[in-house]
């Protein structure tokens, strides 16, 4: 009884006017499973990330997700809806809200008007926010507007708000960038932590990061699979330190 | 030889009884002047001519109060000369003396008058307005006055229009027999225009081989019109398209590219109508050689006037706005209403009347068009305005320089573009256009305080959907919404034309929610 | 070369800078660590105009910047890599590369062949806008459209944020180039410990906005650094 | 009767200065043709301070601006009467701005004086109407076309609103009792503002090259206009082809065009700036002195405020107050010399008799007056033409006393009038 | 918190305001000088109205970053949906006494009631046309505009076209709506003469709850959770669709209810003011209203009010006392206001943000206009 696979991209392709971002790419996740995906400036990480949440339509190619979900036919909200989180590479927030506000937005619930022109914060809403704001380090900055927060801190500004709307999947574009390297390390445990009860995609070029997450890792380049496989076995593959490590 | 062809010319001239046709056109009472004036056509007096021309342009005078002998004198350069005889008089006094006037009925005696006059004149642009003339009376008594212009007829073009009216004369007389009365039909289907239809519908009782003709040629007389009609909706919707360019090109600038919601772009535009009217009186009073290239000075004078007001409001005002555009808005109102305000105290609220030099006036015929020049001047600058903007913008990477201002203000400054300098520059460049636009527009429209308000909302119509910030778009925009204007007025009239014109930008909208031209990918939320 | 001499910096009520004092000479990399939100974007940003300062002095070759708009300080020598690329999203690679002419003359105007060894990719993406690059790629932009002003203080504020190892390492070799050419200062912000280790010659570690640790690479106490950039 | 009542709010003061108040648009679309007639109102006052005022008293101008905007002309209006307590409001100049002020004037029993030629179908016991009736100007106008022109076909070309729209279906409905078939008829409507004209103008010509005389009766209103005359000028239409005859077109709105082409084109009014008459060169000079700029023209409305102001003086004289129900009742009958010669008497309805002339535009931007009505003709505020006027006649006259009055039901319609 | 104390206080001056007046103008006999002449109510009431529209504006402009320039639209089409019901209470007082047509119908020969006309005899049909007529317009235009993702100037463009084309549509004559001289010469509403006193008074009592309760009604959406959504929106519409928000159901919702809002207030205006006509459609008093909101401050319910209000006194008191070059002064103040009051003239009263707003936020917004912009 092998439970189905939680994402599944088959033979996508992007290609913006002639050229191919995404190539025929192909990738499965199961469920429950940490992926960590490298590769040159350029190969299509994020642009894969932007197919998965119906930012971007593919030419060709299919996305399930579970049992047989297209996400293709879906749009953003209706995929964010299905419990699939991003963390863009850009640090994105709501810049005149304050850090508080823009956590509470994330958290999980009911999205329609009807329910919003009603809602009044709960007890257990309150708690959440309270720990999330710990767990990103933004307790001074609750009350501030976003716009004010420094980049890395909005960096960590978006991961909460990531970890707020607690999807099935989390696709994390680049949480090292702006770290520090003990910061990395933390947000390396942190992931792990939430990869207990969630599927999570990571993207990242900091290898002792990647290394850290200690999981399996698909290498892309110009738009299709180059490797996959453990750290280390990356790390040997030829291809890959041609294409990306350098020496 | 003249005086026998006229008298034969027109055989019906009744004779007043005065007489004297001098004596009549003397007189007081327009219908009395008029009979004068076809008496003396006609009479073969060899002052005729003379006579009448003065008449026309206002240079014959009579006394003031009746007398017997009813004197008339043609005012010379050089004095008075006694109409009758010609010969130089010593000049009345003034009060005793007025000015012959002439109205509509007069007026139109002159016009035939000249009609049979100029068929011999010596310039064959005259005796081809005078074949014209005929060719629209079609009056069979003139037939064999043209005939006889005929004969000794040598201009092709001239000679062309005389068989015409020779042909529609012929036509409205009943004599003539059927085969030649079916080769003057011919003729006027190779003219093909509708006073040829007209004339051929208004002819009944025709034998059958020529009724016949005379519906074939009404018939491809038709088509040929429908299809000229289609030519002339797509001018006019053009030459629509070629003002509304204008008037929103400055914007494209002010608004596309720096996205300043600028309510006071009309009012730059009328800045350059005003302009226009000003160097006008200037040129007149200065230099009266030049008055017909007036305008041609107040091109750069307008774009010099606008485009300094533009820059002085810009370093005033605008740049305290960079980072909240929407306030640009109420400024720019504000602004408006000012500028509208100091028009109407310096110049007063009503119309100022800026003349059109004669390069500009009146119409050329194409086929079966009229176009009128200054519409096609119109055209023509529109485009060159258009051409010589985007070439400024290319110069020494100017327009790099504005976009990367406009994208990343900050950014720009770090990259050591003075980001000052570029924001009056570009200010000052879109306020310039516009004062241009105002030149022209000032020969197409009133020149008044409200003069921008008319073309504000057009304007920004015109910039959001050729898409903001994309020069192509506007030119695709303004001829876009002109044609389809100018497509729909002949079934539904101006007013719904227009109401239909803002549904379907609406729709249009909706299809396009970026303009023409749409950025696509990242770059468009970046 | 450049001292800045203790400024303060505000931002609205919040004090971002307190009495910062640095100096980076000429020919050599000075490096600022520190970890998210103490102050160090803020301090580049004060070098460069972008954002008043309440006290203190900015000198640059012995030359008052304090009065100076941004523009006046490119044009005095300084270049500048920001944090978050702010690469122009709608100008074409080519053209962001080109906004550093505005400040050139006329024969200066063209672009480097340096940058083009140093980020190949770039030469086959002149025509692409640059805000549709991919993060990697609009970093790497960034750094090339810094180098064509042909600076004589070269500020890098997290450059190697988001960009591949290999070409990490790469720009590594071309900062120590840069410097050893030994006309230029470079003013290096980084929390990428190892890299700005290896680069600096000089470094200062920042603490909610003060400096609280600085020295020469001989003399740096690594241990003591990495304190201050753990929590 | 709720008039009274009204009397007692709006009752002008008996002493000190007479207050008149001057309701026109200075600022907006409409300030192009309303301020002159701010400007002839002044001088009026002016002139007549210099004479001693009315009743020993010294008049005082309350000049307001409602910007061309016409709810702003109602609270303007009820400004004036309620708080600035005037005596009489000279003011208005389109219908709307007239109807959005009709209200304040009856409810707070004032007095208006309306310059300005209508479309007539009103007539209330606080407005005198000192502009022409369409019967006034529009009919005698195309009597001239069809008589001494002899023109055949006919096109009406309007500005899409009330105004045009009543003037046209009142001349249809002449032509046709004149025998011209629907065929010779084209009427048509452009926007406000309208200023693209090649269209229309070309089918106005084809319409026209039909062989039989053909002419526009334009009923354009301001703005239009110049780009309408242009384009007929460009396109080589001669006024001796096809005459247009306008009502909307003065002195004023001439002098902002080229008349050269448009020589010869006409226009119908009661009154030309170039009639030679003594009083009104007078007048005319007295004005380019007030305004000390000899470019500024006199045209039909500002003659009519001329003689509106002067009829009102000599009613409030006989009447010995500024009560405005004693002068009210005092104007009817009062008559004043027009400025082209002849009398304009306030009739019963509230309307001036009128000469109406024809005049030809000249190139010096004048009219030349061709035609002139043999008499004065009584104004007919209810057209006969329309069937559902043809019965109403208003007089104000006791024992009638009524605005619209149904002469074969024999009742005053709209009883609140009374 | 501040801003709700600025809040509640401005809520007690409409209210208290418009009862002093009222009692001032009622009370007090007409000869003493604390009397408040009826000029007076009348202009209130006409002000409050403006306030209204300008509450309905700043909903949108000022919290869901949707800057209407059509929004007068809605306004005139509450007004003649009123205007219509008014004009069916004249009955037979028309000058042609005809019991069923308005004058303006018999006027252009029409000899029976058109279709869309029946029903507005009824007090309450007429009151659901206003709320039902605006309402759905608004629903439908938005429900197009913001699906297919229209916004920014673009959104601008046809809210502006939008109020233009009815303006042409209802200047013509055959529309049936008394063409461009509108409908006018009201007689009672609910059998009250309208310009008896005390229904004048009436009517402002009227309007400034309505204006209260309208208030009330747009703080408790703006500060629910809503509300915040509609800020996110304004900020990053395409993030908050990565969060699983529908951006184009939130705009709609506060696009519509703004709508009718409008309407309501146009409804009120028209009795007031005696008229309505196309010209209320024009472009321009769309613009004027948003004009009002930036004055007061956008984004602050209280400041839309406070504009709509100065503005108008200040054209009313200039049109007379400065006739000639009001223009002048009120465009001036309009340029001050923008250079010296970054935040409109509640901007004097609440520091809730560092002024002009830190840099990067401006070049937030400004990134965001850009944005929009495009
Ligand atoms: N709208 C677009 N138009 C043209 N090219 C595009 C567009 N969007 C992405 N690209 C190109 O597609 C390729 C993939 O971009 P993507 O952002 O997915 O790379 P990435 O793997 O995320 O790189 P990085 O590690 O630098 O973020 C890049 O070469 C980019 O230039
Ligand atoms: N525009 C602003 N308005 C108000 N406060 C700001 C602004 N920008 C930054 N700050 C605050 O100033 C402090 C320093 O910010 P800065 O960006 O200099 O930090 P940093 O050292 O660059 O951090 P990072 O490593 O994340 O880039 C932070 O606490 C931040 O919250
Ligand atoms: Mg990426
Ligand atoms: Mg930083």
């Amino acid at each position: 009884m092998s439970e189905p696979t939680l994402l599944y991209l088959d033979g996508v392709t992007v290609s913006f006017d002639g050229f191919k971002a995404l190539n025929e790419l192909s990738m499965v996740l199961e469920p429950g499973e940490m992926r960590a995906v490298i590769g040159p400036n350029g190969a299509g990480k994020t642009t894969m990330m932007d197919v998965i949440t119906g930012k971007t339509r593919p030419d060709q190619g299919r996305i399930v997700f579970g049992a047989d979900i297209d996400l293709t036919k879906l749009d953003e909200p209706a995929i964010a809806r299905l419990g699939i989180g991003r963390k863009f590479q850009q640090p994105t927030v709501f810049e005149t809200l304050t850090v508080r506000d823009n956590l509470l937005l994330a958290l999980a619930g009911d999205r329609s008007p009807r329910f919003t022109l009603w809602a009044r914060e709960s007890a257990d809403e309150h708690a959440q926010l309270d720990r999330l704001l710990a767990t990103i380090r933004l307790v001074q900055e609750r009350d501030r507007r976003a716009a004010e927060l420094s980049h890395g801190q909005k960096q960590w500004l978006e991961i909460g708000m990531l970890l707020a709307q607690d999807p099935k999947l989390l696709l994390i574009d680049e949480p090292a960038a702006g770290m520090t390297d003990a910061e990395t390390a933390e947000t390396a445990e942190l992931l792990r932590e939430i990869n207990r009860t969630r599927s999570v995609v990571v993207i990242d070029h900091d290898m002792a990061f990647v290394r850290a997450l200690g999981v399996k890792i698909t290498v892309l380049d110009e738009g299709c699979v180059l490797a996959e496989g453990s750290i280390d076995a990356i790390q040997d593959n030829p291809h890959v330190i041609e294409v990306y490590l350098g020496r | 030889m003249l005086i026998a062809a006229l008298s034969a010319a027109v055989p019906t001239a009744p004779a007043h009884a005065g007489g004297d046709p001098f004596a009549q056109i003397a007189a007081t009472n327009f219908d009395i002047v008029a009979q004068g004036v076809q008496a003396l056509a006609t009479s073969g007096n060899p002052r005729a001519a003379a006579v009448i021309d003065a008449l026309r342009d206002g240079k014959l005078y009579a006394w003031k109060w009746p007398r017997p002998d009813a004197p008339l004198y043609i005012r010379s350069a050089t004095g008075f000369v006694d109409a009758r005889s010609g010969a130089p008089v010593e000049a009345p006094a003034a009060i005793n003396l007025r000015r012959v006037i002439v109205n509509d009925s007069v007026r139109a005696a002159i016009a035939t008058a000249e009609g049979a006059l100029g068929l011999f004149a010596k310039d064959p642009a005259a005796r081809r307005t005078a074949a014209e003339a005929l060719y629209q009376s079609a009056d069979p008594g003139a037939l064999s006055l043209i005939e006889r212009a005929l004969t000794n007829e040598k201009n092709a073009g001239v000679a062309q229009v005389l068989r015409e009216a020779a042909a529609a004369a012929l036509l409205k007389s009943d004599n003539g027999s059927g085969s030649t009365r079916i080769a003057a039909v011919d003729e006027l289907a190779t003219r093909s225009d509708l006073s040829a239809r007209n004339l051929l519908a208004s002819l009944h009782s025709e034998p059958p081989p020529v009724a016949a003709a005379i519906a074939g040629a009404i018939h491809d007389i038709d088509r040929r019109l429908k299809l000229w009609s289609l030519v002339e909706n797509l001018y006019y919707g053009v030459s629509l398209g070629a003002v509304l360019l204008l008037a929103a090109s400055g914007l494209a600038i002010t608004f596309g590219v720096m996205g300043v919601i600028n309510m006071a772009h009309g009012e730059m535009i009328m800045t350059g109508a005003y302009t226009t009217f000003v160097v006008q009186q200037l040129v007149a009073a200065t230099m009266p050689g030049l008055n017909e290239f007036g305008l041609l000075i107040a091109v750069p004078a307008a774009f010099v006037v606008a485009g300094g007001l533009g820059i002085v409001i810009e370093r005033c005002l605008i740049r305290f706005l960079y980072g909240r555009p929407l306030e640009t808005l109420l400024a720019t109102w504000g602004l408006s209403l000012v500028l509208q305000q100091a028009v109407r105290s310096i110049f007063g609220a009503t119309n100022q009347d800026v003349t059109s030099p004669a390069w500009m006036s009146g119409s050329l015929d194409v086929g079966g068009l009229v176009l009128t020049v200054n519409r096609l001047w119109i055209i023509l600058f529109a485009l060159l305005v258009l051409g010589g903007l985007m070439a400024t913008l290319r110069w020494g990477g100017l327009g790099r320089s504005i976009r990367a201002v406009m994208q990343n203000r900050r950014m720009a400054a770090v990259m050591g573009i003075r980001t000052p300098w570029i924001d009056a520059l570009t200010f000052g460049l879109g306020s310039g256009i516009a004062g241009m636009a105002g030149v022209a527009l000032s020969q197409i429209d009133n020149v008044s305080p409200n003069l921008g308000q008319n073309y504000i909302v057009d304007s920004f119509i015109v910039v959001v959907v050729g898409g903001v910030g994309n020069l192509w778009g506007t030119l695709f925009g303004a001829v876009l919404l002109g044609i389809v204007d100018k497509f729909v007025e002949p079934f539904e009239g101006a007013v719904l034309a227009k109401i239909i014109v803002l549904v379907f930008l609406i729709l249009f909208i909706q299809r396009r929610p970026q303009g023409l031209f749409p950025l696509k990918g990242r770059a468009a939320e970046a | 070369m450049l001292s800045i001499e203790d400024v303060d910096l505000y931002y609205g009520a919040s004090h971002a800078l307190r009495g910062v004092s640095v100096t980076a000479r000429i020919g050599e990399v000075t490096c600022i660590l520190g970890r998210n939100g103490v102050g160090k974007t803020s301090l580049l940003r004060a070098i460069f105009g972008l954002q008043p300062i309440r006290s203190g002095h900015i000198r640059w070759e012995n030359r008052e910047l304090d009065r100076l708009p941004p523009y006046q300080r490119a044009r005095a020598g300084l270049a500048m890599v920001p944090q978050g690329r702010e690469i122009f999203p709608r100008l074409s690679v080519r053209e962001n590369l080109e906004t550093g002419f505005a400040m050139l003359p006329r024969p200066l105007r063209r672009l480097p062949d340096e940058i083009f060894e140093l980020f190949p990719v770039l030469r086959g993406m002149l025509g692409r806008r640059g805000g549709d690059l991919s993060g990697g790629q609009q970093q790497q932009l960034a750094i090339a459209r810094a180098l064509v002003t042909r600076p004589r203080l070269l500020i890098l504020d997290e450059p190697t944020e988001g960009i591949q190892p290999s070409i990490i390492k790469e720009i590594g070799r071309v900062i120590e180039r840069l410097a050893a050419r030994g006309d230029m200062a470079i003013l290096l912000v980084e929390q990428y410990f190892e890299f700005a280790r290896d680069l600096a010659a000089s470094y200062f570690v920042m603490e909610r906005g003060e400096i609280v640790l600085s020295g020469r690479r001989g003399d740096m106490d690594e241990t003591a650094v990495r304190a201050h950039l753990t929590v | 009767p709720p008039a009274k009542a009204a009397t007692a709010i709006a009752a002008t003061p008996e002493t000190g200065p007479i207050k008149v108040g001057i309701l026109h648009s200075l600022s907006g679309t409409m300030a192009i043709s309303e301020v002159p007639l701010k400007d002839v109102m002044l001088m009026l006052i002016a002139e007549q301070n210099k004479k001693g005022g009315v009743m020993g008293r010294p008049l005082e101008p309350v000049v307001v601006d409602p910007a061309s905007n016409w709810p702003l002309f109602a609270e303007k209006a009820k400004q004036l009467l309620s708080v600035d307590k005037v005596a009489a409001v000279f003011g208005c100049w389109t219908s709307v701005s007239r109807k959005s002020v009709l209200p304040v004037f009856e409810h707070l029993n004032g007095i208006l004086l309306y310059p300005v030629q209508y479309e007539g179908q009103e007539c209330s016991r606080n407005v005198f109407y000192t502009g022409a009736a369409p019967n006034q100007q529009a009919i005698p106008a195309v009597d001239y076309l069809m008589n001494q022109v002899g023109v055949k076909r006919w096109v009406l070309e309007g500005t899409d609103y009330v105004y045009p729209r009543t003037t046209n279906k009142i001349l249809e409905a002449y032509l046709k009792k004149k025998g011209f078939g629907s065929a010779d008829i084209m009427i048509n409507y452009t926007p406000f503002g309208y200023s693209d004209w090649q269209a229309e103008v070309a089918k106005i010509k084809s319409f026209g090259s039909a062989g039989k005389k053909t002419a526009v009766v334009s009923t354009i209103n301001g703005d239009a206009n110049v780009p309408f005359y242009k384009e007929l000028g460009n396109r080589g239409i001669k006024a001796t082809d096809i005459p247009v005859i306008a009502f909307s077109v003065g002195e004023q709105e001439l002098a902002g065009i080229d008349t050269k082409p448009l020589v010869g084109h006409l226009a119908a009014w009661n009154y030309f700036e170039s009639v030679d008459t003594p009083a009104n060169k007078e007048v005319v000079a007295a004005f380019k002195k007030f305004t000390n700029n000899d470019k500024r023209v006199f045209n039909d409305p500002m003659e009519a405020h001329y003689i509106g102001f002067n009829i009102w003086v000599k009613a409030v004289e006989k009447a010995a107050t500024t009560n405005h129900d004693a002068v009210i009742d005092a104007m009817i009958g009062v008559a004043h010399p027009n400025l082209s010669g002849d009398y304009a008497t306030m009739m019963p309805n509230h309307h001036l008799t009128k000469p109406v002339l024809i005049g030809e535009v000249q190139e010096n931007g004048q009219f030349n007056t061709v035609w002139q009505t043999p008499g004065l003709v009584v104004a007919q505020p209810w057209s006969p033409y329309l069937p559902e006027s043809k019965n109403l006649i208003g007089d104000w006259l006791p024992p009638m006393s009524c605005g619209s009055y149904d002469v074969v039901a024999g009742k005053c319609l709209g009883n609140h009038k009374a | 918190m501040r801003l709700d104390r600025a809040n509640i206080a401005t809520l007690s001056c409409v209210l208290g305001g418009a009862a002093v007046l009222a009692a001032m103008n009622l009370l007090i006999p007409a000869v003493s000088p604390l009397h408040v002449p009826d000029f007076v109510i009348a202009i209130a009431g006409k002000y409050l109205c403006y306030a209204i529209l300008a509450l309905a504006i700043d909903l949108v402009w000022g919290y869901a970053g949707i800057l209407t320039l059509g929004h007068a639209a809605f306004f005139a089409l509450g007004g003649y949906a009123m205007g219509m019901y008014l004009m069916r209470e004249i009955g037979a007082r028309g000058v042609y006494a005809n019991p069923t047509l308005p004058d303006f119908m018999v006027f252009i020969g029409w000899t029976h009631l058109p279709w869309y006309w029946y029903g507005f005899s009824h007090f309450w049909f007429a009151l659901a046309m206003v709320v039902v007529v605006p309402g759905t317009l608004a629903f439908v235009f938005g429900w197009f505009a913001f699906r297919s993702r229209v916004s920014g100037v673009y959104l601008s463009i046809i809210t502006q076209a939008l109020t233009y084309a009815l303006m042409l549509a209802f200047f013509r004559n055959d529309m049936g709506f008394g063409g461009n001289n509108g409908m006018t010469d009201f007689k009672d509403v609910l059998g009250f003469p309208l310009n008896r006193e005390s229904t004048e008074t009436g009517l402002m009592l009227v309007t400034a709850t309505v204006l209260s309760l309208s208030f009330l009604l747009a703080r408790a959406m703006i500060h629910s959770r809503f509300g915040k959504v509609l800020i996110a929106v304004r900020d990053a519409e395409p993030r908050t669709r990565f969060l699983g928000y529908r951006p184009e159901s939130y705009k709609l919702v506060v696009w519509t209810v703004s709508a009718i809002i409008a309407a309501i207030g146009g409804a009120l205006y028209v009795p007031q003011v005696g008229i309505i006509n196309p010209s209320e459609f024009a472009p321009g008093n769309s613009i004027e209203a948003v004009i009002w909101v930036a004055v007061g401050g956008r984004g602050t319910l209280y400041g839309a009010i406070l504009g709509a209000m100065l503005v108008n006194l200040g054209k009313t008191w200039l049109t007379s006392a400065l006739p000639d070059i009001w223009l002048f002064a009120i465009g001036g103040l309009f340029i001050v206001v923008t250079l010296f009051l970054p935040r409109g003239i509640t901007g004097l009263f609440t520091t809730r943000q560092p002024p002009k707003g830190s840099k990067q936020a401006s070049a937030a917004t400004e990134a965001s206009m850009r944005e929009a912009a495009r």
